[in-house]
């Protein structure tokens, strides 16, 4: 799950962090009044859940209150890759002298936590990872140990270029950013820019968070965070209802037991000329509630033409899901057809279920994908 | 000779009182899986299936039966503590199906487990079947058929799909493992590899990748310099969107890094032979085996 | 340092121990009025630094508020082992079903933490380990670790001989205990009694923490739990003073360089039929001031006969330290006569130092106590 | 021969720009401890003494000069940390002056020690003095003579006070061991006992206790089963009152444990003669040792 930087921020700033006080507005008005209170100049800072903000625009230095009305007025409402921009954070700005670049994630290789840093600081990373990989620091930390201080020092000094003061103040920051990241359960943890003022002083100047889904449970704080208007409809019905679900721009419904099946699902829709309207991984379940809510979220796209099963049945029945999808379908008013493949444990009794209805049985995958997308109204050419 | 477990291997099911645990040591035992214990606390002493005895404690459970091997079907909270629990209980080969444990968690497991040399396979994986010896986990036994393919992916279903294929094509396998499809993983294909590698009945491999860190890069890369035996690759999540998460935790492309066509491309560079669909599997393997 | 159940109990309910509510009353009609707002029947206990305070008769249960009057009354004012009472818990009384102790401590042999738990709970822990050794259960914690789900749930299975809630409930407070035992920087933690009531509901009656001192710094907090009024005056002066001093019930006031040395001229001290007014160990310090204050420290004790001074030259030289010592003198009104032992570097410059003074030397530690006891009013035989 | 190091070890000084640090390395260059390197973060470059390299980190301290050794004047807080880094730089040999370092910091080193193979001496500790090789810490070198006895000690100044006598009755010194006051130390008296049992150079012992815990009970154990040479021993703290901290954390007198009498009992019991008094352990040593 992804947070907005104001929400990063808090936890960052719960940790010790030093955070630069903002406000969050989402209308230029309540930006002036924040910028008011906590005095020009100040950054506005759209706040979506994509990165590339300040490419698009979405980044303003304001001098005057002035300038926060304009920028404010022109960042809410805009869309960024696709998000519309429904905030901005307000935030003192602040002289600097030098930026740095922060960040702790989950290495599967080594599988241990990593702190990823750079001297070359407020510029994305990925990118100074490809053309001056030489200026960023990677150090694996030992989980039972955590960042310990000489670790923590030792990479400050090698970033600060033997500057002691900001060693000390970006060791003290790796550390309390390690905390931050193991404590709130991230996925990845970033600080870009860390900045030195003319005057010395360390601040946290941009925060991302992204949490682990896994941990949330743990975390019941969390929920709150969630930015529902950022959410599409469809996936949030689909995690309300328990179910792996990704929105696309196709028309083939999907609907798999398994994320691995799926996505080769998809693939092969993509294969064969077509374009999956989603990603849906519907578990191994053959309980007809859950198909039915899987199908309405499916039919609620208008773009979806056709629907695909893709179960393998293994541990589970296939005739217990042909008949839960049956069930499903019948509860449903359903106006597009529906491809069913079913292969595995019983194949031969649900296919005998499927024949007594209109529902399109196959027997592989590829002859399933080739028959949904023969359905659809603009029918790709064949391979 | 299988990989990480064989016929004989005596197994301990953490969670046997479960729901999936009960269900899933049902089927391990029809398919012949030799399961000396169960563990659920508070459930000490009664018996399990009329043969498998129940105890408290992992400890207790290695104590009494010597089990080697242990299966964890447990809640995803309790999911890291199961695995320590048998690691301290003198369990070598771990295998934890749960799905949805925090990778915080699997983060500190980790040098718990290299501390007392123990291998986790999982979590959030289908486990691992020995064909016509063992099961450890919840393959469907039915497409499966003892032989000379390796086969090892981070996915479930599609690896049943794959195995499918392979069994109605005539080809058995040695050893069918699934690592998982989380980030943190115990087993990884490197380890797979390595161990594929030193088993004499694996005579061909096929390995199942999807998007994600850049596991099948390194995993091309050691089948170049370590691997004499043929190899036919499968990448699934060639459609998936950047930043979104397809299911498993670990099939997240994430700033151009971890596409199926990076994957793809270093499997090519290596010499591994990659299937644009599941059903080329089985051909370009019998392109480049001869006893295929 | 020693803090209060009262204050020890704050800590584990932080630390989401299942603490009972509380209040602290300085009076008896103070302890009504709590004892009131709890609902009787209440326990009134007496908080005061030392063990033995039920068999002291300074924890009473009180089913009726008079009960609460008379009790916290009778007990306001006791001298338990030397503390006088100034305060009392008063606590709601819980009907008890089983009692467990539960304690961490710091193993120096293991150089680990480790948890002690007996199900025979509420008594004496050191009884228990004398009479029944079997009923105690100890285990090693890997601090990298801490004490893991399956070590904390194969303690509580132990203690609470296969009841799985109760076990359960054991191994969450154990596991909390370990948390808070840890990251309160104590050097013993326990519990005893942690109670079930008849309904099943696990309970920490009773909590005790002992503190490092080492660790007082990272914990500013602490100072403000601190007993002031429990702490003897010269006690309190002398930590201000940053000395490490222990007040005693003799007549020869000792300043020794470094605490085993300190240890071992007390001790000779009785060896020859002496006692030592107090414990304390100046450092290696010529500081003249350090010297005054520790000086007016023991000469507020108005047993003190005679001053010995054994000091043990090293790296600190000798001559030094005598002159701090005349400096020290002379700036303080000192009735009683000195002796002082001055061995090491510089040894003969200090001793020509002292000549020209009232300070009575001495060369070996032996003669410099024996010196001592015969300049006191009640010489002791010499052995 | 000595323990733990000799004439050739080379010696890195942790805080030694710092006031106790300069002080103290002057005093051990004085003594002709090879000191090769120190280490003071932000003062990298500077030289200390007219010789010695001072650098940022121990990493780059021991890649530099192949120190061996190290001993640590650092304030408490930071020591636990300064210790870490010296082991994880390769250091073997740590000797850690600091007093009042907190408990806690030196249980969670102790495993990372244990992993990487590094034997710690203190904290809160003296050091050790090889008489005529080399010295690690801060005894005064005016009072000790080579010879061939061993002593070791939970203590500093009284540690001075018995060498001082035995060097006066002219009882060389093999090694003259502080292990430290502090509840949890690196090395305690099993491991010296053990070190100097391996020492040809050592022909006698004189072991200085003190109140607190049990290890004069276990020392005492150990030298019955594993010593063949001459040894006396000495209890501080008999008139301690239970439950008052004597200076050393580790002098608390609890519960009637770890009393001075429990720990004469012990060596008595282990037929180790224990002198009341410091100036009866020379005669001690003389009456069971021909050599003295």
């Amino acid at each position: 799950m992804n947070i907005h930087e104001y929400q990063a921020r808090d936890i960052f700033r719960r940790h010790g962090l030093p955070v630069p006080e903002g406000r969050v507005a989402t209308t230029a008005a309540a930006a002036v009044e924040h910028a008011a209170a906590l005095g020009v100049p100040v950054m506005v800072k759209a706040q979506v859940l994509t990165g590339g903000r300040g490419k698009a625009g979405g980044v303003k230095f304001c001098p005057t209150l002035d300038d926060v009305r304009r920028q404010a007025g022109a960042i809410l409402g805009m869309d960024i890759k696709g998000h519309r921009v429904g905030q901005v954070l307000v935030t003192p700005a602040a002289d600097i002298a030098a930026e740095f670049y922060l960040g702790m994630l989950v290495d599967r290789r080594t599988r241990r936590p990593i702190l990823i840093a750079s001297a070359a600081g407020g510029v994305d990373i990925e990118e100074v990872a490809r053309t001056a990989p030489e200026k960023i620091i990677q150090r694996q930390i030992d989980p039972r140990y955590g960042l310990l201080d000489h670790e923590a020092l030792a990479v400050g000094l090698a970033l600060a270029a033997g500057d002691l003061g900001r060693a000390r103040q970006l060791a003290a920051a790796l550390q309390k950013l390690y905390v931050a990241f193991m404590g709130a359960d991230a996925s990845l943890a970033e600080v870009n820019p860390f900045i030195f003022t003319p005057q010395g002083q360390g601040l946290a100047i941009d925060a991302k968070i992204n949490l682990d889904d896994n941990a949330l449970e743990r975390h019941p704080e969390y929920e709150a965070l969630r930015d529902l208007e950022a959410e599409d409809a469809s996936e949030r019905a689909a995690r309300e209802a328990g179910l792996s679900f990704v929105k696309l721009d196709g028309n083939v419904g999907c609907l798999v037991n398994g994320a691995g099946l799926a996505m080769a699902t998809m693939d092969l829709v993509q294969y064969y000329g077509g374009m999956p309207a989603n990603f849906l991984d519907i578990g191994g379940s053959s309980n007809p509630e859950k198909v039915v809510k899987a199908l309405s979220i499916i039919l609620a796209d208008a773009n979806v033409e056709v629907i695909l099963f893709n179960i393998f049945g293994g541990i589970t029945r296939c005739d217990d899901v042909a008949a839960g999808i049956i069930e499903a379908t019948r509860r449903l008013d359903i106006r597009v057809p529906i491809v069913v493949r079913l292969t595995g444990t019983n194949e031969q009794e649900a296919r005998r279920l499927l024949a007594g209805t209109s529902l399109v049985p196959a027997e592989t995958m590829d002859e399933a994908v080739k028959k949904a997308l023969e359905l659809t109204a603009t029918k790709p050419k064949n391979k | 000779m299988a990989i990480f477990c064989g016929a004989g291997t005596k197994v301990l099911v953490q969670g046997i009182t479960g729901r999936d645990g009960s269900f899933h040591a049902k089927s391990m035992l029809d398919y012949g899986t030799r399961i000396v214990a169960g563990v659920t606390p508070g459930k000490g002493g009664q018996t399990f299936a009329d043969k498998v005895p129940v105890f408290d404690t992992a400890a207790e459970a290695v104590a009494a039966t010597g089990a080697e091997a242990s299966v964890i079907f447990v809640p995803p909270a309790a999911a890291a503590g199961a695995v320590c629990e048998a690691a301290d209980a003198g369990i070598k080969f771990v295998v934890c199906i749960t799905e949805g444990v925090p990778v915080r968690d699997m983060l500190k497991v980790m040098p718990y487990l290299q501390e007392r040399g123990v291998r986790l396979l999982g979590p959030n994986c289908p486990g691992l079947v020995v064909p016509g010896q063992t099961k450890l986990g919840i393959m469907p036994t039915s497409i499966v058929k003892p032989g000379a393919v390796g086969v090892v992916s981070r996915s479930g279903t599609l690896t049943y799909e794959v195995v499918h294929q392979l069994t109605q094509a005539g080809l058995g396998q040695s050893t069918c493992l699934g690592i998982g499809g989380d980030p943190v993983i115990g087993t990884d294909f490197l380890d797979a590899l390595a161990a594929f590698a030193d088993d004499a009945q694996t005579r061909a491999l096929v390995l199942i990748g999807e998007i994600g860190g850049d596991a099948e890069e390194r995993a091309a890369q050691f089948i170049r310099a370590n691997l004499k035996i043929p190899v036919v690759a499968f990448i699934a999540g060639r459609t998936a969107p950047p930043g979104k998460r397809m299911g498993h935790a670990g099939a997240i492309v994430s700033g151009g890094a971890g596409t199926a066509a990076d994957k793809e491309k270093a499997l090519a560079a290596a010499g591994i032979p990659v299937a644009a669909r599941p059903v080329e599997i089985v051909p370009k393997l019998r392109e480049i085996w001869r006893d295929a």
